[in-house]
């Protein structure tokens, strides 16, 4: 399977609801990550460094950030003449009558779009799952197994929503059952919402889905034909998180601390791409101390930094204490002001001498442009 | 998009730059690492696009792959265009055979059908080897109002550095009454930073005459502008005061790069109202580790620093171990500093390796005879082995083995 | 005024309802015009022409054709890393609650994106109008006259839209009335929708519109303040026509058939740029007769063509026969078939010996892809 | 975006095309003018990002002023690219000093930098003066099938026209047993096409012989090639058959443009899954008048007719008034061909005027001796003047008066 013969597709919005506080303002797709990225950039990055050259961006609601982001494509190498980046948000054709709540009436509504592409395949992704995975196994495992459908997944908990799928696989991988996950504390085979299969299946499972009325995919199309198709799994054994909530959120940031997930996630082979700011490099001020931190282009620290991570342009003033905490863009700790265990989104303030808090296990949200 | 330009801009980038010595061997000078992400070449392309000018082009004869393959088309600096961006341009064999160029004059005159393409009525000359920020467009506005031929930037330099300058000494109106090339005796401090603006017309004509000369050098200061002001054209200097520093030295590209830590220094990289773009890394943000201890200093994306870090320049992918020492020092891309090792007052060349315990420079404190203390030059892609001892001033391009 | 100073903005969807067939599965500004334009090309190039390289397209729905011709702006060079070309589509920010009806509410939705822009001054226009208009005139008379508000004009008769406003100027060109149109036969001054003024001037004039729960932006802001603000009007003596009919569409069109036209139209000094298609040039072939007729490349004809235009990729056979006809892209006329006076959308077939018919003042339209 | 390139292509644009005359007067060979859209070097560029390959080198030494304008940052081909795209590769000064390109096999040598930056498996040979569509991935497919070291295209020709080329004697899998070099009588008819698939690290080390080697031309098919095969290298040839022309001299220039008019010839260039790529002009539709007579003919956009055209290739944005003829002939962009001027069996070159009642060329059947028949060439911006008569087979590059 020659990879510029297959399309990809993400799905910029799913599972928006597991972070209504970071998705308030934005879409999933545009959620800031790992001290410079968007969640987007993952799936972006794993499909051009396959080779894949299309790729369609699927929109709901929400999306000027996300298209701020993307803008043209450039930095994915996706601004082309020929292929290239698609946004395919709602209400851009005749047909799309309205919005759509399911992953089957989002697809369905950009048949049109799937129609006119020439590749013969198609991989399809969501945006809540952090990985670096090389998708050129993937696609030669579809190929090399025959299977009509083949769905990447990882052993482990499962993450906590509710259609996540769990799979039953024989010794070949083949996908044996499709069950929705049950609450366990048991390592299980879940899925992460990779898809590859032939564009004209895709199309055919979407008419048939649509003519009878079914809205779930992972229910009405890939539980229900386990046995008809031969659906595959292709295990993930790199790194590769669910985001589920806004601890996990949390915690899959704080992973990257980790040299060996750093490593993993930022393989130089396969390098993840994102926007371009051009901020110049960070500066450490003399009487700063930085500790087991992650911290991005255009940084001024005069104070204490610990066990963070700080994106573009964080400034944290003169003995001000960030410990523990993930800050995002632009954002500003005065002096001899302190946070612990806190996510702070873009350009907030955190004014002289205040002090905010959270704990381990509930780390404290503070949202875009707050001035505390 | 417009087809008219008004201003385009020429960006002498050709010279061999042989006093930075071994840091020019595989690269021309403009593309010489600069400020943790930067080259050179970044401050006047940036400078361009910040001036409204989106047409560049970049005179180069020596060494110009790597700086080709930076400036690509053109992207990160939004010179990618249509019409204009940003076009490398080299010598090429004509009908009549070949030639290099001769000289910074001549460099324009063997484009003049590049500058005509686009008919503009003034013409920017710039070099490739100065690092400042400066808005053009308040120049050209000061070349229009005086209804001036050239104008030339200046700076006031202070007087016992003007000797090491061209000058000008200037009428009431900025006028320029007369030139001085690095005099002994200055009477000015008014020092030319090499920034022209030409009315293309006018310009045109007296490239030329100057190649019709046999005598000239075919140099802008040595033939051109001298021609022009003894033929009476109308020539005026504009003032500059910000920062400005030509960068074409082992001492002065050391200095500049910590010129950026100083906070009395007036040169901000992070104003957003002037960004200087360049080619950025693709990496991750920046590791400091539980072991590092980093004071004072300016560190890159995809830099690992377990050791320490004291009053330096790291460019990206750098990795300082832990027991590692870097101080008053630049360190270039993808280089490794390994445990114990000590790199005080140098420049460390792209994908070098320090081994351990190795030290290269030496502080000038710790010399008996300051007569013999410099900046340490490590070269690109060069080993210095383990325990290893690299005097200051020494510039090595050869592995240097360890010392058991 | 320096013109990197001004923001351009353009409504692709103003006034689809007068053209009912063309917009039945496009927006205004991607029905094709001229023989290879798209009426998007127009607004775009004149911005573009005069420097501005900030714009802005705000869409509605049935934008999908849209976004296919304008791609990632590279035609206009506006695929830019800072500036260039920005889609406005509905439901965007999370702000923007319903689709606008109405100019005041779309301005108004983007308010984000006008507060974001640092230009000084915006221009917007909408895609009905064809015209190639040189904007650096129409700004140094901004400039000039001190108004607070230039609109362009034109003087004529006026287009057959109900909410077009006529103008009453004094010497200086400062408008003292604006009145909507009513239906008469004299020449008039009537507006030409092209607005110049400052950001902040729009910015606060939509907030209070919205404040007042005015909704009609010729209405309630427009005429509403003639005597407050100092309106200026900005007369257009080249190339200007609205389109507010299939009839008068058809006879735009048929306008280009005459040299001086063409020239006004197509400046060389303001080219305009238009999404490449890579086609051949046409072939005109052995016993073909083409008179007084506008070819676009890779036509293939060998039967005859008479007083009309042909878009990209038409292809007449032999013996067939395109009279007083617009005929668009990719579409064939087979052996022996006749057209007179007809409008045929893209990739329409008319099989052999079909003859087809309409009138100098009712040409038939016949719709995309339809086989005859 | 892939960081790896299987293959990447080395086009060879260098030569000075003389044989072309005064069309290659002030451009490269590969820019010139084809087939009322195109230039010659559209149909490489096309067929490489056609076939997957999206890394061009353009090697050029001959003004490539109008070439580098051209294809500027390889946005019409949809070569504009993060990573790889098209870079023009001129010769450049290096530290030991500098050298042109002294055959084809030292300019891809002087470039082993820029291909090593790639580390592709295999190095696709290209050279810029053919018209022929052709899908290099099955010629690379067919390479790795075969486990080949060296694979070259080649093309069955005529018996009678075989002496003109160089020749391949095949064995029963293709392998190549002997080269001969336009022999008097040859042996075989496969022709090679001058496109090469080499496996790089095999050229590589060839290329770094051939420079060593003193006695060499430094040529692919006069001294690699057949280093290769006496070394027993695995060499195969590739068969192609479709359209495939030089067009190195005007009269196979002037044949391979009316060819697109030939329904016979299979180069059908409204084929939508193998576009030919081109750098469109920024202009309206082609307008035909009601005075004209259009026959049998090409015509580009922008183009305006009012006379007589009839079995000819007219580009963007010329003019044939009310009253003039064009038949077989070539009207680059931008030419005028006033009232009753006649142009026939003739290339005009770009911006050219014919003016009244001038005659350019003659018509075969017209001649008394035939010998003396050819195609005549206008050079560009030449202007023939009220009456004047150019004769078949003239080649003018200088104004002519007008006979009054």
């Amino acid at each position: 399977m020659r990879s510029n013969n297959v399309l990809g597709i993400v799905f910029s919005y799913d599972y928006d609801y597991v972070l209504p506080e970071l998705t308030n303002l934005r879409t999933m797709g545009s959620v800031p990550f790992g001290g410079r990225y968007r969640l987007i950039d993952f799936a972006l990055s794993n499909f051009v460094n396959c080779g894949i050259s299309k790729v369609g961006v699927i929109t709901k609601s929400n999306y000027q950030s996300l298209m701020d982001h993307i803008g043209t494509g450039k930095p994915w190498d996706l601004s082309r003449k020929r292929e290239g980046m698609y946004l395919l948000p709602p209400f851009s054709n005749a047909s799309a009558a309205g919005m759509y709540a399911h992953r089957i009436q989002a697809l369905y509504g950009r048949l049109g779009f799937l129609n006119r592409s020439n590749e013969e395949y198609v991989v399809f992704c969501d945006c809540n799952v952090v990985c670096n995975i090389d998708f050129r196994e993937l696609l030669s495992a579809h190929d090399k197994s025959g299977a009509d459908i083949t769905i990447a997944y990882r052993k482990g908990m499962a993450p906590k929503i509710d259609d996540t799928l769990v799979f039953d696989l024989n010794a070949e991988n083949r996908i044996l059952k499709a069950a929705l996950k049950v609450n366990s504390q048991d390592a299980v085979n879940y899925s992460l919402n990779i898809y590859v299969m032939r564009k004209s299946l895709l199309e055919r499972l979407l008419t048939e889905a649509v003519g009878m009325n079914n809205t779930d995919f992972e229910r009405d199309i890939i539980q229900k034909n386990t046995s008809l198709l031969k659906i595959y799994g292709y295990r993930v054994d790199g790194f590769a998180r669910t985001i589920d909530s806004l601890m996990s959120y949390f915690n899959i940031n704080m992973e990257l601390l980790k040299r060996e997930n750093r490593a993993a996630l930022f393989d130089p082979e396969r390098p993840v791409y994102t926007k371009v700011r051009d901020d110049m490099p960070a500066i450490h001020g003399l009487g700063s101390k930085v500790k087991n931190s992650l911290i991005a282009d255009g940084c001024i620290i005069n104070g204490e930094v610990e066990n963070s991570i700080l994106f573009r342009g964080v400034r944290i003033a003169k003995n001000a204490k960030v410990k523990n905490s993930i800050v995002m863009q632009g954002s500003f700790v005065s002096e001899s002001a302190s946070i612990e265990s806190v996510i702070m989104d873009k350009s907030v303030v955190i004014t002289p001498n205040k002090m905010l808090c959270g704990t381990n296990n509930y780390p404290v949200y503070v949202g875009k442009s707050i001035v505390i | 998009m417009s087809k008219k330009h008004e201003c385009i801009a020429m960006l002498l980038a050709g010279g061999q730059g042989s006093r930075l010595g071994i840091l020019t061997k595989n690269i021309a000078k403009p593309a010489v690492p600069y400020g943790g992400k930067y080259r050179i070449i970044d401050f006047p392309l940036s400078n361009c696009v910040n001036s409204g000018i989106y047409t560049v082009g970049v005179l180069t004869q020596y060494q110009p792959l790597e700086l080709n393959d930076y400036i690509g088309n053109g992207q990160p600096w939004d010179l990618d265009r249509m019409n204009g961006g940003v076009h490398i341009l080299s010598p090429y064999q004509q009908i009549k055979g070949t030639e290099w160029y001769k000289g910074t004059a001549n460099a324009i005159y063997q484009n003049i059908n590049f500058i005509d393409r686009y008919n503009p009525e003034y013409v920017l000359i710039l070099s490739g080897d100065h690092i400042y920020k400066m808005d053009y467009s308040k120049m050209i506005a000061f070349h229009k109002e005086k209804n001036a031929d050239c104008t030339i930037a200046m700076l006031e330099v202070p007087w016992e550095e003007a000797p090491r300058f061209g000058l000008m000494l200037l009428n009431d109106d900025n006028s320029i009454s007369e030139f001085e090339e690095k005099p002994k005796n200055p009477r000015s401090n008014y020092a030319s930073m090499g920034v022209y603006t030409f009315t293309w017309k006018k310009l045109r004509e007296y490239l030329i005459d100057d190649e019709a000369n046999t005598h000239s050098s075919n140099d802008f200061g040595n033939d051109v502008i001298p021609a022009m002001h003894s033929a009476g054209e109308k020539m005026f200097a504009y003032p500059f005061d910000g920062y400005w520093k030509d960068v074409g030295t082992i001492d002065s590209l050391w200095e500049a790069n910590l010129d950026l830590l100083n906070p009395k220094v007036d040169l901000d990289l992070s104003d957003e109202s002037w960004k200087i773009y360049s080619r950025n890394p693709v990496t991750s943000p920046h590791y400091i580790s539980d072991t590092a201890d980093v004071q004072n200093s300016m560190i890159a994306e995809g830099t690992e620093i377990s050791g320490c870090v004291d009053f330096s320049v790291l460019f990206s992918n750098v990795t300082v171990e832990e027991g590692a020492v870097v101080r008053d020092s630049i360190v270039m891309p993808g280089t490794v500093i390994k445990s114990g090792a000590v790199v005080q007052y140098a420049i460390v060349a792209e994908n070098a390796v320090i081994e351990e315990n190795a030290v290269v420079g030496q502080r000038p404190e710790d010399m008996i005879n300051l007569d013999e203390w410099g900046v340490a030059v490590v070269g690109a892609s060069v080993t210095i082995g383990k325990g290893a001892n690299i005097a200051p001033k020494a510039m090595i391009d050869v592995d240097v083995k360890g010392v058991e």
